[in-house]
């Protein structure tokens, strides 16, 4: 079996995967995904440290990862609703063009 | 009796140690594999022939009896005719996509056979968590659906996939709380202790079987129901409704990656009967103590043949739903119905320990089996408001 | 109640399944080559000539008149007239048709020239295993495989044959009085022109 | 090390499928990519023992986040959206740059630790049994528990307030308008 550095660093390369795409990305979708793969980094890490933690029997990164999976859904389903939402008015969902609010 | 019940796991356990020592897990991971594929297949097969076989007698024909004697050699020209077919690839299709979606639909499938206990001691895997991964290999089709839609780049394509996959999100939810109240009472996600749950018999010889109670009967309709439409069978068959659809998101795929699909449809309906026998029949328990004898691998598969030739006789009998027809049944009427289900099988199993005429079987069984009625006529009229009124036809008569 | 109709659907085909092992009634097809349904007496394929008696050459009620040849609407008959005349049942003098030709590939079954037809000649067949190898040559048929005896014209029509033959009867009948007639007035001095060749 | 083999496979379709989801041009690709990672997670989830994990993983990522990206991207047309000047080349080098600086400043701290590296997996001890889940949801998690599903509740209807498509219609039908037009319309007449 690994050790535990292996799965932090896919954890920290799909991070930085996610937050370049997040930064970079001028679709409001693909920013979306972006954030989802940094939140499924961050399980990652809870589950990781949970395995090889102290206290494994007392099940907090998992507890930890089946509330942030729950969150994720709720956070993806009103963030694809408001891009929707956005699109309607504004005919389109990427980013540099939606630009009303710049002072 | 008892070599003959597990004849297939010695007689796996002795070709694995005519392996050397260091291949030993890969080569019982590899049997495994080989032998659910063989025995899939071969009911693939089997399953074909036999359904065109009875929808032609429900429709008062006689169904392919020119190949081979009965027309039993009926599936082996189809394989042919299909693996030597040209595959089409439309020029305006994305490639990668198209070429990948028979293949994400196939393997999730797969996958699921090797939770379900098809004996004693013959569950390829005991997961902690087996009916939710059966869950969730069942939702990954979704995606595969999506793909074969999207990629061919056809109107009816597209059509049929969002068809298909509003239908398998709406009926992923009745069909998931219906299985609830066997986990509750079971107390455990993994198949096989359900199984061993429903061990045992009731006054010498009524098994102890999740259907032969109120709750089961009703979450085992449900279950039924709701697993039709997850595998897209008939009467549920819309996103393949050729009269509106061509084949729905099968339209542009021809050859070995139509067959693909095929199997992987039936393979699903082998998956929800496979569950729907541990779930609720008992798994591979036999019905009564003096056919204990029996095989249990020989009770799985009795039971699991009658599960199947239910699903043929429906869809030898029930005529296709229309669109909101199907999304109101599964909205309005299974998923309200199944949240009831889970209350009756609460009060099943809490009753006895109220004391009083409460702990009386019979008392037990009248009290759940009126909470599931009432609700049942009541759910039904809503869900269908003209039933009894006299039909008016615009041109007929 | 919900589901009340759904299980006498299920009851029905039930029955269908399992009756269909037992009662003929249950199971209604036919396996077609080793089994046919006979045709109904109204089937009609492709046209055929009819003829009396047992030689074609000789009985063919055709009179080449033509009338089929230009009422077919895809135009797949054609007709050449004989040179000369033959005395047709009745012992009238009629032409006989030296080429008949029906181009099956194009006929298209309407049986029309079936019903133009004041000669009783051109009937529908009720063959229908029309397929060859080729199309050209064995598509055309001829007057030799159209001709095809009474016999066979009773056997599949047998009402229109019965009223037919009913009907010709009556006209070989009243012609053959007419030239009994005729002979019995030879021999008085008053001669009848049209029956000149009595047979 | 062959023990490694399934997690090297699983990280590699896990990061592929970010990466592709990230740098992608046709939008399905992306969304088919990611869902790809997410399974690839469930994977290695599945191996680090909390199968009731993965399952959920693949549940909700794949058959439900998946699938609404997916739904999202055709009902905004995205699938055919037209690439801006400004969306190529310096986009990928300032890409490459982050993920190269991020990921070393992680990587860095992490490789450097050493109560990380001291400490070794075993593997048959630890399992997450779903009993166990249940009966901590039911405990000590309770409040929890009862907060998201109250979210998710809300996230719905925002979700479905949200989306849904206000009918122009359904204004002109409304009861002022209504009473409005009775009232020109009797004005007009008398």
């Amino acid at each position: 079996m690994s050790p535990p550095s292996q799965y932090l660093i896919v954890s920290a390369m799909l991070f930085s995967v996610g937050f370049a795409g997040a930064a970079l990305r001028r679709n409001a979708i693909l920013v979306l995904i972006g954030i989802e793969l940094m939140l499924n980094a961050a399980n990652l890490n809870f589950i990781a440290f949970w395995r090889c933690g102290a206290h494994p029997e007392a099940l907090t990164g998992v507890m930890f990862t089946i509330f942030s999976l729950a969150i994720a859904a709720a956070e993806a389903a009103v963030g694809l609703a408001l891009i929707i939402a956005v699109y309607r008015h504004r005919r389109t969902i990427q980013l540099d063009e939606l630009e009303s609010l710049k002072g | 009796m008892n070599w003959l019940d597990q004849i297939f796991v010695t007689s796996g356990h002795q070709l694995v140690s005519l392996a050397p020592a260091s291949l030993q897990p890969a080569a019982s991971v590899l049997l495994t594999i080989a032998a659910i594929m063989a025995v899939c297949g071969g009911c693939f097969a089997l399953t074909t022939i036999i359904e065109r076989k009875g929808l032609g007698r429900i429709q008062n024909r006689r169904g392919p009896n020119r190949v081979g004697p009965c027309g039993l050699f009926q599936p082996l020209a189809d394989g042919l005719k299909m693996l030597t077919k040209e595959d089409i690839v439309p020029s305006s299709a994305d490639k990668a996509a198209h070429f990948l979606a028979p293949i994400i639909l196939t393997v999730p499938i797969w996958l699921t056979f090797s939770l379900l206990p098809f004996g004693r001691n013959m569950a390829a895997l005991n997961l902690d968590s087996g009916v939710l991964f059966f869950f969730a290999l069942g939702s990954a089709t979704e995606l595969a659906v999506f793909m074969a839609g999207w990629s061919s780049q056809n109107k009816y394509s597209v059509l049929g996939a969002m068809r298909a996959i509003a239908q398998m999100i709406s009926y992923e939810v009745p069909l998931a709380l219906a299985t609830v109240p066997v986990l509750m009472l079971a107390g455990s996600l993994s198949l096989v202790d359900i199984v061993q749950a429903q061990g045992g018999y009731a006054l010498g010889f009524v098994p102890r079987w999740n259907v032969l109670t109120p709750w089961g009967l009703v979450g085992f309709g449900l279950f039924l129901t709701a697993a039709t439409a997850e595998s897209n069978r008939s009467p549920f068959d819309l996103p393949e409704g050729e009269s509106e659809l061509i084949a729905g998101y099968l339209t542009e795929y021809s050859g070995f990656k139509y067959a693909l699909f095929f199997l992987g449809e039936y393979l699903g309906l082998f998956a929800v009967s496979g569950l729907g026998v541990t779930l609720f029949l008992g798994g591979w328990r036999a019905p009564l103590p003096i056919l204990e004898w029996a095989p249990s691998w020989f009770w799985f598969g009795g039971k699991f043949s009658a599960l199947i030739f239910v699903f043929i006789w429906a869809r030898g009998t029930l005529p296709r739903l229309r669109l909101d027809q199907l999304l109101n049944l599964a909205w309005k009427f299974l998923v309200p119905m199944a949240l009831i289900n889970m209350l009756a099988a609460a009060i099943w199993h809490l009753s006895p320990q109220w004391g009083g005429v409460f702990t009386s079987p019979p008392m037990r069984w009248l009290l759940t089996a009126a909470m599931l009625v009432f609700p049942y006529v009541w759910l039904g009229r809503a869900v269908n408001p003209r039933a009894g009124a006299k039909r008016e036809y615009a041109y007929a008569e | 109640m919900l589901g009340s109709g759904i299980i006498k659907g299920f009851i029905e085909t039930g029955r269908n399944f399992a009756e269909s092992y037992f009662v003929p009634e249950r199971l209604t097809t036919v396996q077609y080559p080793e089994e046919q349904l006979p045709p109904h007496e109204n089937t009609r394929t492709i046209p055929f000539l009819v003829y009396d008696a047992s030689d074609p050459a000789v009985g063919l009620r055709c009179t080449a008149c033509q009338i089929c040849e230009q009422e077919c609407p895809p135009g797949c008959i054609r007709i050449v007239k004989d040179t000369t005349k033959k005395p047709d049942f009745v012992g009238k003098m009629q032409f006989q048709p030296a080429v008949f030709e029906i181009d099956i590939s194009v006929c298209m079954g309407c049986g029309i020239c079936a019903e133009v037809c004041p000669f009783d000649s051109i009937k529908m067949d009720h063959v229908f295993n029309l397929c060859a190898v080729e199309r050209l040559e064995s598509m055309l048929v001829r007057k030799e495989r159209l001709a095809k005896s009474n016999d066979y014209f009773r056997s599949i029509h047998p009402r229109e044959a019965r009223e037919i033959d009913a009907q010709r009867g009556e006209e070989k009948a009243k012609a053959e009085a007419k030239t009994r007639a005729a002979a019995a007035a030879k021999a008085s001095p008053a001669t009848n022109p049209v029956c000149g060749a009595a047979a | 090390m062959p023990n490694n083999i399934p997690f090297y496979l699983a990280a590699a379709v896990t990061l592929g499928g970010a990466i592709a989801a990230m740098s992608l041009r046709n939008l399905v690709h992306c969304a088919l990519c990611a869902a790809g990672a997410f399974a690839g997670l469930g994977a290695i989830y599945l191996q680090l023992g909390a199968e009731f994990v993965a399952a959920a993983q693949v549940l909700v990522y794949v058959g439900a986040i998946a699938m609404l990206i997916v739904f999202a991207i055709l009902l905004t047309r995205g699938g055919k959206v037209k690439l801006t000047a400004r969306q190529t080349a310096p986009n990928r080098f300032v890409g490459f740059l982050i993920v190269l600086l991020v990921c070393a400043s992680l990587a860095g701290s992490i490789l450097r630790s050493p109560s990380l590296q001291a400490r070794t997996l075993a593997l048959p001890e630890v399992t997450a049994p779903a009993q166990r889940i249940g009966e901590n949801l039911m405990t000590a998690y309770v409040l929890p528990l009862e907060t998201v599903g109250l979210l998710l509740t809300a996230a719905m209807l925002g979700a479905v307030v949200l989306a849904i498509r206000e009918e122009p219609e359904a204004r002109l039908r409304s009861e002022p308008t209504a009473q409005r037009r009775q009232a020109l319309e009797e004005a007009n007449i008398s």
